[in-house]
């Protein structure tokens, strides 16, 4: 909108606006148009309304849309551009103008009477707003009317931390950090075994004293506990195959998972 | 005087913020909050006339200074919020009607509401969200605060200038209510509310 | 009450500064300084034994708390807290191995200690600096208080049981119970046991 082109009497067009001015100033020899002023065509309406110096319960809604539309026509005289929502606000009020000038039994539904008490309806709703906006701003605001105290002391409640813990805790804590950090020393458990070594220099031992077939069980250390028996075992039985390897054993098995039979290899060639 | 209004009076003196008489029971101790009530009651009364008064704001107390004599303090102190028309009609809507949602607001006033005007009013404290109405779309609706009361010297919302009258002559009611209300009347009443009854005829 | 009183009254409540009777003269229009000095000096006498008072520093006047209610305005509020379990840990490794420096903290419970978790334990009242250790970069080294003890219900740091003791009470871990087991004292042990002595010998 501009607000170079006018017409009518100045509304408060302040931002500042405080409301203590309330009663839009009516100056019919200054009249002109300033449509930045006015909150919408509801605001303009009010403000028409106003003029008609009635209590809004008893306004001419028929002179009201006269003034609007007369308004809306010397703008657009002016070339004005207008907004969109006065535009329609106009179509809408010469709407029902017209309707309201129809006699009553051709008028529609909802009748033209309906319409407009509840524009007027509206209008005094929104009226009755601007005047309590206004005296709500004319009330002792701080600030302006009334004033606090320039330098209050204020009221503190230093919030002072009181720390809490107990000998157990203390305790708990220092037998957490010593077995979190005592130092990690991995050990392999000591277990009885027969190297490969001692099984070979057994088993070719003991292959020197005979030439029989020998079972491989008959190799093993006789009263050795299990679990040096199974490392025994198997030593020996790497040890049984090196040294067929090597030509200086034989070996002999009949079936599978059967005994295995070794003795000391003949010198053949 | 007794110690306990001694201590009210030198609390709400040297507080920053309003605080009620549960604020002030709870921050001298275990005073009583009744008689901390009855403290601020007597206080109010004793500073009366004088050039300060203790005041209750919205349930929170304060001490201001009378407002006779804004002319000769106003001087230099004038620190108000200055506040845009539409502002000034959207925080009076909301006061008087509270709890109410942006479309009502702009139902009355025919117009959109920019957001910034009620951001405005937000930033100054004196306009909360207050939940939304349990509607279609769940608008957000907005209330007043206590700061609101406070900085407008009201007591309480029944302060509100004029809302008594608002209320009876059903301005605060919404225009469709109104409206029935008016219809269901006799004929001869709407006649006489009826403002266009001489143009009709014309 | 008189109006020059009221305005007095009034212009100092609201100012951000004492002011002398001249300023408060010449704030208030053409008030005769001696009038308002007159004034002063009734509000003064007036306020005299109440919660707040009217007092002159140095020629300026100005409004203030009585001080017998200071304690009331400016309260302490203490709040007990239970120590976290990182400053615990900190604070048991003093208790047992003080003095001892941040480093060594460090190095013992294996994680870095914040800043904040020694100020807690010096906030508490139950470490304190204790000098610095005469090594490069002299760092800070820190022991408990009497305050530790009596909190602790400690008659001395002897009172403290050894890692041994600990042990026998299942505070230390079953993984270093088992290392125990299988190889007997080690490094480890003989080094808590230095320990333990150290803390007997203090």
């Amino acid at each position: 909108m501009t607000s170079d082109g006018l017409l009518f009497s100045e509304p408060a067009a302040e931002d500042d606006w405080d409301g203590i001015a309330a009663e839009t100033r009516v100056d019919e020899n200054a009249l002109y148009l300033e449509l930045d002023g006015w909150e919408g065509p509801l605001d303009l309406l009010l403000d028409l309304a106003r003029r008609q110096k009635v209590d809004l319960r008893s306004i001419s809604i028929l002179a009201l849309v006269d003034q609007y539309l007369g308004y809306i026509e010397r703008a657009e005289a002016l070339k004005l551009e207008l907004a969109a929502d006065y535009l329609v606000m106009a179509a809408w009020l010469a709407y029902l103008k017209s309707a309201m000038l129809l006699p009553k039994e051709e008028q529609e539904d909802p009748s033209p009477e309906e319409l407009a008490l509840k524009l007027q309806l509206r209008l005094q709703r929104l009226g009755a707003m601007r005047d309590a906006a206004a005296r709500l701003m004319g009330g002792n605001r701080i600030g302006r009317d009334v004033f606090l105290r320039g330098a209050p002391e204020g009221l503190e409640i230093a919030r002072k931390t009181l720390w809490h813990s107990d000998q157990f805790a203390l305790i708990e804590a220092y037998g957490r950090v010593k077995a979190r950090t005592a130092p990690a020393i991995h050990m392999v458990r000591e277990r009885p075994v027969m190297t490969l070594e001692s099984a070979l220099d057994r088993v070719s031992h003991m292959l020197g004293v005979t030439l029989d077939w020998m079972e491989l069980r008959s190799f093993l250390p006789p009263h050795a506990e299990p679990r040096l028996r199974k490392s025994a075992l198997a030593s020996s039985f790497v040890a049984a195959l090196e040294l067929a390897r090597l030509g200086k054993a034989e070996l002999q098995q009949e079936e599978t998972f059967g005994p295995l039979h070794l003795r000391r290899a003949t010198a053949h060639g | 005087m007794d110690e306990l209004a001694r201590a009210v009076e030198a609390a709400l003196f040297a507080t920053e913020e309003p605080m009620t008489a549960e604020a002030l029971a709870s921050f001298l101790g275990d005073a009583a909050p009744g008689d901390v009530r009855e403290a601020l009651k007597e206080l109010s009364e004793f500073y009366g006339e004088r050039g300060v008064r203790v005041v209750e704001r919205g349930k929170r107390w304060h001490f201001e200074t009378a407002p006779d004599l804004a002319h000769l303090l106003r001087r230099e102190k004038e620190q108000v919020r200055r506040l845009s028309r539409a502002a000034t009609e959207v925080l009076a809507i909301i006061a008087y009607l509270e709890p109410v949602s942006r479309a009502e607001i702009e139902a009355i006033r025919g117009v959109q509401t920019s957001g910034g005007t009620l951001d405005v009013l937000m930033e100054a404290g004196w306009v909360k969200i207050a939940g939304r109405r349990e509607v279609p779309g769940r608008p957000t609706i907005y209330a007043t605060t206590a700061e609101f009361l406070d900085h407008f010297g009201l007591t309480s919302r029944k302060d509100l200038p004029g809302i008594a009258e608002l209320r009876a002559t059903g301005l605060l009611d919404p225009v469709e209510d109104a409206y029935e209300d008016l219809v269901g009347e006799t004929e001869a009443e709407r006649a006489a509310v009826d403002s266009d009854e001489a143009v009709e005829e014309s």
